[in-house]
């Protein structure tokens, strides 16, 4: 098993010192500046990018190149697990496309340390991203999701509740609603025991039509909750456009009304979605309260598993068959996957000279063969143990088997 | 008669109700409310309705149910169908709400109104959280509302007529993993009644009383026991609220054996209530139940399908129990 | 028993034909101007209170000076009732100081007529003002109150739950947040089967901490339901200012936000409170979707019955025992009550020429007859036949007595 | 040791654990954390702790409880007291959400949480929405969550000790009714463990099983049947989750008549658990059930006194019985 997660740790926490010269932003934002608009207070002038990026380390850019690497490629040789491996039974709702937000809040917590000092990250239904960006284990996440015994949670949770609390990612959950508000809980309890620690939720366009977005939002507000509100719009929830389900074209302007600070960033550029989560991050923890982030972005797969999707290939096109009202036509899919976080991402560090072109493949080429590795060591781990089912349902004992009778 | 699945038989029913009343409404969130069958025309509730009276809405299932709700008040037929994720998001206003309007406004308060709420096919992988089989106990509980769960084709296009023309509010639950099951259903509209078991098959040396995803294991198992010479009743209860006790006792008193089959968790799965009715009201008999343990299911298969009901682990129970 | 309903509902029927000649409103503006203000798109000029009044009969104008004396001496009434006779058991969530609100509302409503062409109303815990104003025969309701079996509700709800959609009042409502949402399903259904109807939910302050108030407003903008949210803001929940649950200073900031059109009134002027009303009811009549008023408010007694009240005199003074965090203060309860709805009305009525202060008086003193003839009727009547209450839990049929094994 | 009232004895644990752990935390909508009790200090959470600990929030019950399980899973104790109306508020939360989370992470998840639920005391006059006596059946049906029912001022406190020792989460049912029961409380903490029920009278003719609110009319029935001689075993089931069947099994085995005795509505109620587990264990034991019918309660008083436990309605059936 070969995986090195130690380095891009180390590259991800966001205390470690920078001491970098600036670098050449309006180059940049040339190159990635379409899509910026902010609701927040703070008015960037047109073209400007932000600033908090260009102070990083060499290493730490890298590393958040590196980690939307990890993230592509986990999936994409899931998927083609699912597309070409009949004994492979894992399932996932990935995350391709959106890679640069995850990545680029992630890189802008505190990801290890005691658990009393690290952020905590709340995900969803579509946690492969997150958890990757937090700092998993892959290998054991691979494993988690094929049900193995050695999995990150025993085989007992897989795709959708995945979890570990050592670095802070508390996990998936597969409900639309209550991710926001749990993790505005976390949020409390770090303001009532006076810890400069960091809640953030990742939760979906889809998630606005909640109520839970309300208490979340209301909540947050009054109490001056230490919460990042990550809203990942890819336009659609599950079947249907979020102009089915929301009013607003920009969805931050919902949370600006509670008087929140709201940034829009294009999600698709991971130095801005840094950013912002840098500002955020700043503002939590010297008591400033919540922020919410909106981010524009798109996912490469339809909502669930592989349809429509080829191996070998990124992507999947054709309707979703179950899509009756409000399609998700296969132009759109396309024009989007013309703004690849994985290569703006390349690109930003070749302009910035943080890499070369044979630098930036080489880390590709590691980034394949560490994933082809996480595989192989997960699918050859053990199946579950039928009667451990009985554990874990309290901190202590096992529950009686009640199906035969 | 045409052999039609389970999905396709529920809404013909709700095509003809919508055809019948013109105010009558269908609110979806990811379900769409499309069916299709061999030899016969698709049903698209949106395409035929338009999107007034059937709505694709945002992810807020207390909203669907409260709406609603408010329709049936305000006089209009209406229903939603619920998917399995969202299945407990509307639980209090069913409960405290809805369960309580006739009482509490002394009979005065009509509402024609069906929830369709899915419960999960028992697929492995799905885990904890995808898998809403608990919670006909949860709405069998509440007084006011009456909860049904149809197993076949056929009672479900007969308890949504039902349903549809109830005045009371019907909590209709919906196996998922029944969609595809198949058999003769009638074209023209009929109703099954809403407060009637059926037995499946009678017996004599042991009763057999399961509803819902429950029944297909059930029947195989009773195969299964009936080529080894048991004599077995099998009771499909079919509705939860008001459950029609007699029928069960009747039963019971007969064979004097009791073996109940829940795919919610032990703990006060439904069977509780039928050992329970059958314990007060037949002496000497002899009880047994088999349901999910008290556990979450998990997602490896392996656990999963060990601890999840199975044609020979109620097999193995019934003959324990003669 | 001597209780004319007719009179009053074919006043505050809002479509009977209205061709009075306008009135002196300017003067009007200098008595109760000094609350106004708008969030809606419609700005109004300094001092002017708006129109639609001013073009109602006389007839419908006295009718609403009678509706809210009857509101008024019903809870007096009653608080007197609980205050002094030992052998009455009812109770109430007072509305009186909140008189103008329902009043105003409702006297823009069709509270008569076939069920399907009627307006409904829906309720909450405080619910007696809402349904005198809807036209509910006060009578009837007063049994109801006390538990009797020709009540209202047969005595099965009492307090918290009367209901009679004869008149469109849907009902009343003891929990906090369900009530908009169904009242949005009302309205859901007016727009499906293309009817003109509207549905009004009357909702406190309090009411907007809960999830379903984002549910509410965010599916009413979204559909163009034809909904009135009237949000009732006596600056209190049950033991806290509304402060403590919610960051707008006027709650109709948080529905201006969806994009719903807003008024904030002055609710104890009932011409505004009408005025706003009649925009809203002839804006959802013609398809033009949800609105949001916010009337400013306050109760004169505590949350519950009448702790802190002295028989025969109007209000309840002290701080509340419970209300730890936060008190409502004796000061501001007296404050309030110098802007008492009853005296404003009575004195716009005067100042248009409506009334005199004699034919002001007469019509008091009728409504005091009334309701003691009301009181003395209902609470005359049989209490409930215990074995009733296993009726009405389902359409047909009685369920089983299990309280004895 | 001195006379201390039930809402005393709660506080008296919570402000201790308070003192111990100055991450924990108390929210709170409308019921203050505030008790006192003659020749004692008052306990006032609010201003001991601190307006960041212990917070007065808005009208949002699944917040309460969906914020205090969040502090739980970032390393802080924390608890809640959702009043009676807000009861099934937060239920999918505590359903889905809290119930499968130990199990879903495969036993990482750390969860130290109290959830105080009010029941309503069975006030004449409120009605069928302020009636939450139901609720027992909800929670208890909930794999993952420990539930439990105090019925005494000397339980409320050792198992608000335990249960905010205990790193599942509590469901800890707070029968208003009892606020003000009075018995002698030891000062100093300790713990009622969490999965034990308590036997108040040993007894050889009759098992009467109940819990809660629903104890003290047990008892004052088994006070006058005590008196016409017959010699009654009286549990209380303290824990509705998990629950002990074994103390239940025993009792059963040795009188052979089990009677259940609960507020919550007769089908499911949890006396539908007790006598299935009864019923599969012991054989030839006879049965009965008295418990709140399955209708909503009325407002009138006249319907609803007759409709609730009595200690009449629980002899009588305890006579038929045996
Ligand atoms: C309460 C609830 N209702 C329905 C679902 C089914 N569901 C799962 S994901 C999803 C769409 C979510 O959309 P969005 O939040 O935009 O996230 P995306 O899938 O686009 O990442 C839905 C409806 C659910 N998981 N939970
Ligand atoms: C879900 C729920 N939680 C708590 C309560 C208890 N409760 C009844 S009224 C009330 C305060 C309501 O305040 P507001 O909406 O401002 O109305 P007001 O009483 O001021 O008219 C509360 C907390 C309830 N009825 N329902
Ligand atoms: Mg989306
Ligand atoms: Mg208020």
């Amino acid at each position: 098993m070969t995986h090195d997660l130690e380095s891009s740790r180390r590259a991800r926490d966001a205390d470690a010192p920078s001491s970098e010269s600036r670098r050449g932003f309006l180059k940049l934002a040339a190159l990635t500046g379409a899509m910026v608009s902010t609701t927040g207070t703070r008015a960037l002038a047109d073209g400007d990018i932000g600033f908090f990026a260009k102070d990083l380390s060499d290493e730490k850019l890298t590393g958040m190149y590196r980690t939307i690497l990890r993230i592509r490629w986990h999936e994409r040789t899931q998927a083609d697990e699912m597309l070409t491996n009949p004994d492979y039974r894992g399932y996932n709702h990935f995350y391709a496309g959106q890679e640069a937000v995850a990545t680029g809040v992630c890189a802008a917590l505190r990801n290890g340390g005691p658990f009393d000092q690290i952020d905590m990250v709340y995900s969803s239904h579509r946690p492969s991203g997150h958890a990757i960006a937090k700092g998993v284990d892959i290998p054991k996440m691979v494993a988690e999701m094929d049900f193995r015994s050695t999995g990150m949670n025993g085989g007992y949770g897989a795709g959708m509740h995945i979890s570990d609390p050592t670095v802070g990612f508390i996990g998936a959950d597969g409900m639309i609603g209550p991710a926001p508000v749990i993790a505005s809980g976390s949020a409390f309890s770090f303001r009532a025991r006076g810890s400069d620690q960091v809640a953030v939720v990742f939760a979906g366009d889809g998630n606005y039509a909640a109520p839970h977005f309300h208490s979340t939002l209301n909540n947050s507000k009054l109490l001056d909750l230490p919460l990042i509100y990550v809203c990942e719009n890819n336009l659609y929830h599950q079947y249907a456009h979020y102009s089915y389900s929301c009013p607003h074209k920009d969805i931050a302007e919902a949370a600006a009304a509670y008087g929140i600070p709201t940034e829009i960033v294009d999600g698709q550029d991971v130095v801005q979605v840094y950013n912002a989560a840098k500002e955020a991050v700043d503002r939590a923890r010297a008591g400033g309260g919540p922020t919410f982030i909106e981010a524009k972005t798109y996912r490469d797969y339809n909502h669930w598993g592989a349809p429509g999707a080829k191996a070998g290939e990124l992507g999947a096109f054709g309707y979703d068959p179950l899509a009756i009202t409000s399609f998700r036509p296969e132009r759109e899919v396309r024009a989007w996957m013309q703004r690849d976080p994985v290569d703006i991402a390349r690109k930003i560090l070749i302009d910035w000279g943080v890499l070369d072109d044979a630098g930036a493949t080489t880390i590709e080429e590691e980034v394949k063969a560490e994933i082809a590795a996480a595989f192989e060591w997960g699918l050859s781990q053990p199946l579950c143990t039928p009667e451990d089912g009985l554990k874990h349902v309290f901190a202590t004992g096992t529950v009686p088997a009640r199906q035969f009778g | 008669m045409t052999q039609k699945s389970w999905m396709y038989s529920v809404f013909e029913a709700v095509q003809y109700e919508m055809q019948q009343d013109p105010a009558m409404t269908w609110i979806f969130e990811l379900t769409p409310p499309v069916a299709s069958n061999p030899g016969l025309p698709v049903i698209n509730l949106e395409t035929e309705f338009g999107r007034k009276r059937v709505v694709n809405t945002g992810i807020d299932e207390n909203w669907m149910v409260s709406a609603v709700l408010g329709a049936g008040l305000a006089g209009s037929k209406a229903a939603t169908y619920i998917p399995y994720q969202g299945a407990l998001m509307p639980f209090q206003v069913i409960q405290n709400v809805a369960g309580k309007l006739r009482h509490k406004t002394g009979g005065i308060a009509e509402l024609p109104v069906v929830w369709v709420i899915e419960m999960t096919g028992q697929t492995p992988g799905f885990g904890q959280q995808h898998s809403c089989y608990e919670e006909d106990s949860y709405y069998m509980h509440i007084p006011g509302v009456r909860t049904v769960i149809p197993s076949t084709p056929y009672d479900a296009k007969g308890l949504m007529h039902a349903a549809l023309r109830s005045s009371d509010p019907v909590v209709y639950l919906y196996p998922a993993g029944l969609r595809t099951l198949t058999e003769e259903v009638p074209d023209e509209p009929y109703e099954v009644p809403l407060d009637k078991a059926a037995i499946r098959q009678e017996g004599s040396d042991l009763t057999i009383v399961s509803s819902g995803a429950g029944m297909p294991g059930v029947l195989d198992a009773v195969e299964t026991l009936t080529g080894e010479g048991m004599s077995v009743e099998v009771i499909d209860l079919r509705i939860l609220k008001e459950m029609d006790t007699e029928t069960i006792v009747n039963s019971v008193a007969k064979t004097k054996r009791l073996l109940t089959v829940d795919q919610s968790y032990y703990t006060l799965a439904p069977g509780a209530e039928v050992v329970a009715r059958a314990a007060e009201n037949v002496e000497g008999a002899r009880f047994k139940r088999v349901a999910f343990p008290d556990a979450p299911p998990p997602a490896s298969p392996e656990m999963f399908t060990w601890m999840r009901l199975s044609a020979e682990g109620i097999a193995g129970a019934a003959r324990d129990l003669v």
